[in-house]
Order: C-alpha cells, then sequence, then structure tokens
C-alpha cells in the first residue's frame, strides 16, 4: 500500500496548493447538482399517492441529515486521527468542518419539524432519529464552543479531537438506546446499497440532491481548511508570498 | 510520591474540605425538590417519574462537582508535579475519581432512600434505582473527569464543560431509568442493567487516558 | 552515593507562542556536574525546564538520558528527577507534614521533623499550607531537596523568597549533592557565590 | 411537470406553507454558511497582510 498520499495530505502547503485547484469546481458542481435534484424533486417527480406534495420537503431534509452524520463522522475520524498519529491538518478539519456540520444538522432538524406538523400532525418526537440529530447539533455546537474559548491552539486542537471521537462512541449509543421508545419516523428512505423502496423518479433527483450536498460541503470544508491554514502558517515564508500576492 | 501516598493525600484533602461535597449534595436535594414543587406534588404523577427524577438530580449533582476536580491542583502547580512524578497519569487520575467518587456517592445513596419515599417511588422499585446508581454513576464521574480536564485551564469554565459533557450522560440516564420503568412494568431489566455496565466499563478505560491527554496538554 | 549518569542536550529549539526559544541550546552534563543556566527573562529558563519534562513539545533537537533518547525513555528519567517549579506544587488543604509525607512516604516522623526544624517550620508542622506565607510555602517546598533520594534536581528560581541564612542552607545542601554524585540543573538570575559549576547562557 | 398551473405549484397541494418555509429556512442557512466561509477568507487575508506590512515596517 502506498502511503505516500497520506502523509502529503498532512503538509499543509500541499493539501493548500492541492485544494486550491478543486475548491472552486468542487463547490460549482455540488452547487449545480444541487439545484438539478432539488428543482428536479420540486417540480417534476411525481406527486407521493400518501403525503401528496408535502414529501417534497425530503429534497432538503434526507441530504441534510445524510450530511450531518457524515460530517460527524469525518470530525470523529480526523480527531482519532490526531490522538494518533498528532497530525497537523486534523485539528484544522475538525474547525472547518464543525460550522458545517451544525448548519447540516440544524437544516435537518427544521426541515423534520416542519414536515412532520403536516405529516404526523406534531412538530417533535422523542424517536431514535430525531433525538440523535439532536444530540449530533448540541455536540458539534459543543466543540464550536470549545474551540471559540480555548485561547491555547494546541490545547484547543487536542480537546476538541477528544471530543469528536468521544461523540463518535456516543451517537450509536444514544440512537440504540432510544430505540426503546415507539418510532414514528419512517426506516430510512435512502439508501445506496439496497433497492430504493421508492419509485426511480422521486428516488433519482434525491440521489442527486445528496451528491450536490456532499460536494457543496465538501468545497465549503475546502475553503475554510485554507482559511484556516493560512492563519496558522503565518509565520512560514510561503503564505506571506501567498497573502502578498493576493489582490484584496 | 508513590500511588499509596498519593490516594492518602487526595482523601485527607477532600476530607477537609468536605463543605464541598456537602455542597453538591444539597445541590441535589433542592434539583429533587424543585419537581413536586415546580410541577406536581400528587403521588399519581411523582410515584412513576420518581426515579427519572433522583437520576437527572443526581447526573445534575455530579456534573457541577467534578467540574472544579482539577481546578485547585492545576493553579497551585500539584497537577505539573503529577505529570512529573514519573507515576502512570491515568492511574493517578483513576485513584482521584474513584476518591470523589466515593466521597460523594456513599451519602447520595444514603439519602436516596428518603427522597424516594419522598417521591412517592414503588418500594419494589427502590432496590433497582439503588442498582442503576450504583452501576451508572462511575460512569458519569469518569466521563466528568474529561470535561473538567478539558476547561481546567479557563477562569469560567464551568459552563461550557456542563454543556458538553452533558449529552454523554444522556445513554445513562436512558439506561438507568429505562431499566427502572422496565421493573416496574414488570418487564426484563438484565440487559439494560449490563448495558449500563458496560457504559461505565468503557468510561473506566477510555477516560484516564482521555483525562491525562487533556491534563498534559492543559499544564503548560 | 548515586550511580553515573548523564544528559546531554543538543540544538533545542521549542516553540512558544510567537516566538521560537531556546535557539539551538546544547549542552551535556554528568553526575557530580551543577548547570547554572543564566539568561534575561523572557529568555526561556522556565520553558527549557518544561520542555526537559516533557510538559512541551520540542520544535527540533534531541535530548538524552544515559544514551536513552528521552521521547522514548522519559518515565525512566523522571523517576530519577526532582522538580522544583515557580509554584510550589504543595496542596493548600493539606498541613505542612502531610503535604511533605505525600512526596516523601518513607521518610521517617524523625526524619522529616528535622528537616523542619533546619528549615525553621517546626512550628508549623500540623499548620495548613494556606495558612503559611508565600516565604513559608517556598521553604516547605524546598524541604523536599532534604528528604528526597532522587538524583537529578531540576530547580527553577529557588532562591526567590529566602533571606541570606536560608540561602546559604540550600546552597551547602546543593553542594553535599553535587559531591555525591547526584546532578543539578539550576535556573536563576542571580550569581551563585560559593559553588563551582558550568554556567549556560541563553539568550531571547 | 408535475403540475399544471404555476398555483398548483405554489400550493403544493394543501401543504405549500410548509414546503415553501422550509424552502426559505434552509436556503437562508445554506447562504449564510457560503457567506460565512467566503468573509471569513477574506478576513484572514485581509489581517495577515496589514501583519506582514507592518513587520516590514519595522
Amino acid at each position: 500500500m502506498n502511503w505516500i498520499w497520506f502523509h502529503k495530505l498532512g503538509s499543509p502547503k500541499w493539501f493548500y496548493q492541492w485544494s486550491s485547484k478543486w475548491a472552486l469546481p468542487v463547490f460549482s458542481m455540488g452547487l449545480l447538482a444541487m439545484l438539478v435534484g432539488v428543482g428536479w424533486g420540486l417540480g417534476f417527480a411525481p406527486t407521493d399517492y400518501q403525503q401528496g406534495d408535502t414529501y417534497r420537503i425530503i429534497y432538503l431534509h434526507v441530504p441534510a441529515a445524510v450530511l450531518a452524520e457524515s460530517c460527524y463522522l469525518s470530525l470523529g475520524v480526523a480527531g482519532f486521527v490526531y490522538l494518533v498519529w498528532q497530525m497537523k491538518m486534523a485539528p484544522i478539519f475538525i474547525k472547518s468542518m464543525a460550522p458545517i456540520g451544525a448548519a447540516m444538522a440544524a437544516i435537518a432538524l427544521l426541515s423534520g419539524a416542519i414536515w412532520g406538523k403536516p405529516t404526523w400532525g406534531t412538530w417533535w418526537v422523542w424517536d431514535a432519529r430525531l433525538t440523535s440529530v439532536l444530540v449530533l447539533f448540541l455536540l458539534y455546537m459543543g466543540i464550536i464552543a470549545l474551540q471559540n474559548t480555548l485561547e491555547d491552539a494546541a490545547l484547543a486542537n487536542q480537546a476538541t479531537a477528544i471530543v469528536s471521537v468521544l461523540g463518535l462512541i456516543n451517537l450509536p449509543i444514544i440512537k440504540y438506546s432510544v430505540n426503546w421508545w415507539n418510532t414514528l419516523h419512517q426506516p430510512a428512505s435512502f439508501s445506496l446499497t439496497e433497492k430504493p423502496a421508492m419509485p426511480m423518479e422521486m428516488w433519482l433527483p434525491l440521489l442527486i440532491a445528496v451528491i450536490g450536498f456532499y460536494c457543496l460541503v465538501v468545497g465549503l470544508v475546502m475553503w475554510r481548511m485554507q482559511s484556516e491554514i493560512l492563519l496558522r502558517e503565518r509565520r512560514t515564508q510561503w503564505v506571506k508570498e501567498k497573502v502578498m500576492n493576493h489582490g484584496v | 510520591m508513590t500511588y499509596f501516598s498519593f490516594f492518602k493525600a487526595e482523601c485527607l484533602a477532600l476530607f477537609y474540605t468536605k463543605q464541598r461535597v456537602v455542597n453538591a449534595l444539597l445541590f441535589f436535594v433542592m434539583v429533587v425538590v424543585l419537581f413536586p414543587l415546580g410541577i406536581d406534588p400528587s403521588a399519581e404523577f411523582l410515584s412513576p417519574v420518581a426515579g427519572g427524577i433522583i437520576w437527572c438530580a443526581a447526573a445534575l449533582s455530579v456534573v457541577i462537582s467534578v467540574e472544579s476536580m482539577y481546578k485547585e491542583s492545576y493553579l497551585d502547580g500539584t497537577l505539573t508535579q503529577l505529570i512529573v512524578s514519573g507515576l502512570s497519569l491515568p492511574w493517578l487520575i483513576l485513584i482521584k475519581v474513584g476518591v470523589y467518587w466515593g466521597a460523594m456517592m456513599l451519602p447520595l445513596l444514603l439519602l436516596t432512600p428518603v427522597f424516594a419515599q419522598m417521591l412517592f417511588l414503588p418500594s419494589d422499585s427502590l432496590f433497582m434505582l439503588l442498582a442503576t446508581l450504583l452501576l451508572g454513576t462511575p460512569g458519569l464521574f469518569l466521563i466528568g473527569s474529561i470535561g473538567a480536564a478539558l476547561t481546567v485551564s479557563l477562569r469560567q469554565g464551568a459552563m461550557l464543560m456542563v454543556l458538553l459533557i452533558l449529552p454523554f450522560y444522556f445513554p445513562i440516564i436512558i439506561f438507568s431509568t429505562a431499566a427502572i420503568k422496565a421493573m416496574q412494568l414488570g418487564l426484563p431489566y438484565g440487559g439494560l442493567l449490563a448495558l449500563l455496565g458496560a457504559i461505565s466499563l468503557l468510561a473506566l478505560v477510555v477516560s484516564p487516558v482521555m483525562t491525562s491527554l487533556c491534563i498534559k496538554a492543559s499544564v503548560r | 552515593m548515586h550511580s553515573v549518569a548523564t544528559l546531554t542536550i543538543s540544538d533545542l529549539w521549542v516553540e512558544r507562542g510567537e516566538s521560537d526559544l531556546l535557539n539551538g541550546l546544547s549542552f551535556s552534563a554528568r553526575s557530580g556536574d551543577l548547570v547554572h543556566i543564566t539568561g534575561a527573562n523572557g529568555a526561556g529558563k522556565s520553558t527549557f525546564f518544561k520542555a526537559l519534562l516533557g510538559l512541551l513539545p520540542i520544535l527540533s533537537g534531541s535530548m538524552t538520558f544515559n544514551g536513552e533518547s528521552l521521547a522514548q525513555g522519559r518515565h525512566r528519567f523522571l523517576n530519577n528527577v526532582l522538580y522544583i517549579a515557580h509554584s510550589a506544587g504543595l496542596n493548600s488543604a493539606l498541613s505542612v507534614l502531610e503535604n511533605l509525607r505525600w512526596y516523601a512516604p518513607d521518610c521517617t516522623q524523625d526524619k522529616i521533623e528535622q528537616v523542619l526544624t533546619r528549615l525553621s517550620l517546626a512550628a508549623f508542622s500540623e499548620t495548613q499550607l494556606q495558612a503559611l506565607s508565600a516565604g513559608q510555602v517556598r521553604r516547605v517546598a524546598l524541604a523536599r531537596l532534604w528528604l528526597s533520594e532522587k538524583q537529578i534536581w531540576l530547580l527553577d528560581e529557588p532562591f526567590t523568597a529566602l533571606d541570606q541564612t536560608l540561602i546559604g542552607l540550600l546552597e551547602e545542601k546543593m553542594a553535599a549533592h553535587v559531591a555525591s554524585g547526584g546532578m543539578i540543573i539550576l535556573a536563576s538570575h542571580l550569581p551563585l557565590a560559593n559553588l563551582p559549576y558550568l554556567q549556560v547562557e541563553l539568550s531571547p | 411537470m408535475a403540475f399544471n398551473s404555476l398555483a398548483d405549484f405554489l400550493t403544493m397541494g394543501t401543504h405549500g406553507a410548509f414546503v415553501w418555509s422550509t424552502y426559505g429556512l434552509v436556503l437562508l442557512i445554506l447562504a449564510s454558511l457560503i457567506l460565512n466561509t467566503v468573509q471569513g477568507r477574506r478576513k484572514v487575508i485581509r489581517q495577515l497582510k496589514k501583519r506582514y506590512l507592518r513587520e516590514s515596517d519595522s
């Protein structure tokens, strides 16, 4: 196995240059895919025979929920990488990703609540999925608060990495523990590996929207990481040249 | 310094500052009293939720008393001496958490039957409540220790610490109250107790290592 | 008598906040040596101790103890070290006697009381640390030197808040320690009067 | 097109208000996230530039 990419990824300078090439294309593609997926779902996908047109919220709700969990998974992995290998890029990633994840969790919660009202007749239920997304949101906010409060950079790195890793253990436990209560929420409507339960014309725009959200988030996190790299590596010569040549 | 002399010093120091433990217990009592006064003092309301009330009060008083666990040692430099003592820091932390757990939980376990009675907890569930407290609270202290170490260098870190740590208390509280409820309904509860024990065991393995990482990053 | 020990520092750089410190510090000491680290405030005297003890990560350079890199065998090094920092490192809720017993559980009551008399602290042996003055707390911290069997002493500004008699006592104790094969690394802005030493000057 | 008229599209069957308020909210959150990212980057570059200029002066 070739590990060179792993070591390269650990170098802020290399990452900056590599991501400069990719951030804008990925972001634009994400925006485009999101618009296509959401527009298609909003205007062209057939009406659901049970829920009517209200189900169209799915094209925002499901991608956001998927992303909220994926983002946290990536935070946990980054935290682990930092605790084990002390890789410089990991805390930069955590700091950049946490606000995005929080936004995704907030979108999932809000859209879910608004969807739930006409469908189930209630804004909120304490079921496993909803509760775990709420806890996810709280964890994101905790990491952001920790990051903003700790002034010592080394301590902030260590602390956010630890909370990320612990959250990764905590989330499945919470999901499992809340599962005892009767769950109102429909079973997962989206899976890449299983045959979709919904008709193709509904499922395809959803897939495109999910891909769009993924690319959007990747593009955003690259930009945020770049800003953070500039700030943390401000004492190196290459950052100085980059900033001085930048016309702002 | 040896592990035993550290244990002895911790016990003595906690004994001299016993007012802190008393304060935490008073806080526990206050929170318990809030529920009947604030919601409904009738036996029909309190009886099914008594276990949950006592658990929430216990979790809150634990998180508050654990918050300042390392603060004084951080300020007077004893934390530095622990790191450079040549002894294993995770073991020292485990000893400290153990001492705190003993000092706080023994009186709390003695208080619990009294409050269970006042909240009309059915007497056959009392045994279950005590069992969940015994199994679950080590987890609360161990997880809290990580939070205390994360925020030890902050002057106003209490709020942040509570904010960070409470989400990690959710599973313990859920499993405990679920076990009490299961017993009241005549459902099997062995699995829930086993899960509770498993969480505390996991915390026992993870917490000292994570706490020592945070302490080493905080002491500069 | 202590066994032979060597400590080698070479080309040490440490990052502290906005600037790099120690500027490639190099020296080597063996048992029987007293190293006197001088330098202005902010030159990195305390930082050096922290790097040596593993409290601060180092940027580059190497530190070896008896030929073994400290990065690997830090605990073997720490087992031989007694570190007196700026902060006393004493538990303010405990009494003088209890604090010293915590650090030196094997010492007999007689021995501890002897040392306390020597440092004119005998009257305070049952007093809680928080009731003592800064100078008295300092003396309790230094009492550890008389009670410990550790070979390497790291002393960060040990003379602050001490009067002339006590400085004399401390120098006497340090001389005895070095003579019996101990090693002392001491940071202070004061010159040492009566002791032979290796001087290492830090510049900011 | 799944709808016969613009009015149908806007009312979304019966629960148009719910659907459109969700889309509005999400648009708001995403837009502020993107704006925050772009502004953060600008701010960092501006800050660093000032800092470098100050350092080269002294």
